[in-house]
């Protein structure tokens, strides 16, 4: 089960999704917006998905979890829009019958979701300026509201 | 032929647009669509060559045909999760 | 925190008690009551603990922890007493400021708990029999109620 | 002295007890109250060999001296989690 979705993250559903007698052990990550990031500070947060693809990629790295591991159930819901700070914008569940498989389970899923599925991560920084995330593109700071101004 | 070209993120800022329209000649590769976008968009030149591309929601490569009727996107590198 | 119950496992209050404008990322693993085990059904499992020395050694497993990584929080609960098919016996949350700390740290305390916390399981057959788990005892089948009825 | 052992789990089920008290000269090492309580439950046998003990909620070795009024505690394997 993947899903995007504007509203918060309710983890506990996204958890009781993969439960299961056929499990032993249940792994559960939480992103959540951090206040600092080097140094800086964020306010806030907003995330852009190409929402059709992105399912498709997240249901992808489902398809492939379950290959390479013995997994029982994955559940994958990320937030996108506007978060607070100390919001949860991915939830990643796994369940297996032994825990080492879930942990490799899980951390290869949110290693790859956070490599390969079309979102995009818009930082608001408490001087005001906003940013978005692009990794690699050397554009340190790229300030979309002053880009908007000129 | 006219292909809608659909942009993310900073590239949707850049571009002031979620969606752009090029002509490329038939059969157009990914590549050909690259070139039509940013001589289209020539603020998007920061990000050209770091632009992923997607067609029909499966990434592409510049060498890449696109099928006639397709759904073509172009975005920087993403930063989910 | 760390914590011995007899009660249900509330792993939302577990998870809630590491979330921190400090930490983008947080695990949660829950242990849970498998049906299978090598072709063996269970139908229950029975949780004994030496309870001061197992809070004293799930806390000195904490500190750890804090040691090793940038943890944010910590916390703990495992369950004594009867528990049946599904139920959580184990939940352990760290939060960290990235991923791949929090993966990491949380599979250390699981991985340590279960190696060294004074907590033992027993089982309760599908064919009524109970057992014991005892690892490296050699006792591979140690049927208490046979045992005890001699 | 007199030290009081407490018992766990399966330890527990074959003394059918869940603390005994066995009788140690002092100083008395943890070796020593692990021969005596053998001694005292000859059906802990099957375990002796695997039985960990803990002072003061803390694991010892057999080498270790037990300091008077000590908490003393034996018991096999562990399998929590």
């Amino acid at each position: 089960m993947v899903r995007l979705t504007h509203d918060e993250i309710d983890y506990h559903a996204v958890t009781e999704a993969v439960r299961s007698h056929a499990a032993g052990a249940v792994v559960l990550f939480l992103g959540t917006v951090r206040e600092l990031t080097a140094g800086r500070q964020t306010v806030s947060l907003n995330y852009d998905g190409y929402g059709v693809m992105a399912t498709r990629t997240m249901q992808q790295l489902e398809v492939e979890a379950c290959r390479r591991w013995p997994v029982v159930a994955v559940a994958i819901v990320h937030r996108l829009g506007h978060l607070a700070l100390g919001d949860i914008s991915i939830a990643v569940a796994v369940s297996c019958p032994h825990r080492k498989q879930a942990f490799e389970a899980g951390q290869f899923l949110i290693d790859e979701l956070k490599r390969t599925v079309p979102i995009w991560k818009q930082e608001h920084w408490a001087d005001g300026s906003t940013e978005w995330v692009h990794p690699g593109t050397g554009e340190v700071v790229a300030p979309a509201t002053v880009e908007a101004s000129r | 032929m006219t292909i809608k070209v659909r942009l993310f993120a900073r590239a949707r800022d850049l571009a002031g647009a979620d969606c752009v329209e090029v002509c490329v000649d038939a059969p157009a590769t990914v590549g050909d669509v690259r070139k039509a976008l940013l001589d289209h968009c020539p603020k998007l030149a920061p990000l050209g060559p770091h632009l992923f591309a997607a067609v029909n929601s499966s990434y592409a490569d510049d060498l890449d045909v696109i099928p006639v009727g397709s759904e073509v996107a172009f975005f920087p590198p993403v930063s989910g999760g």
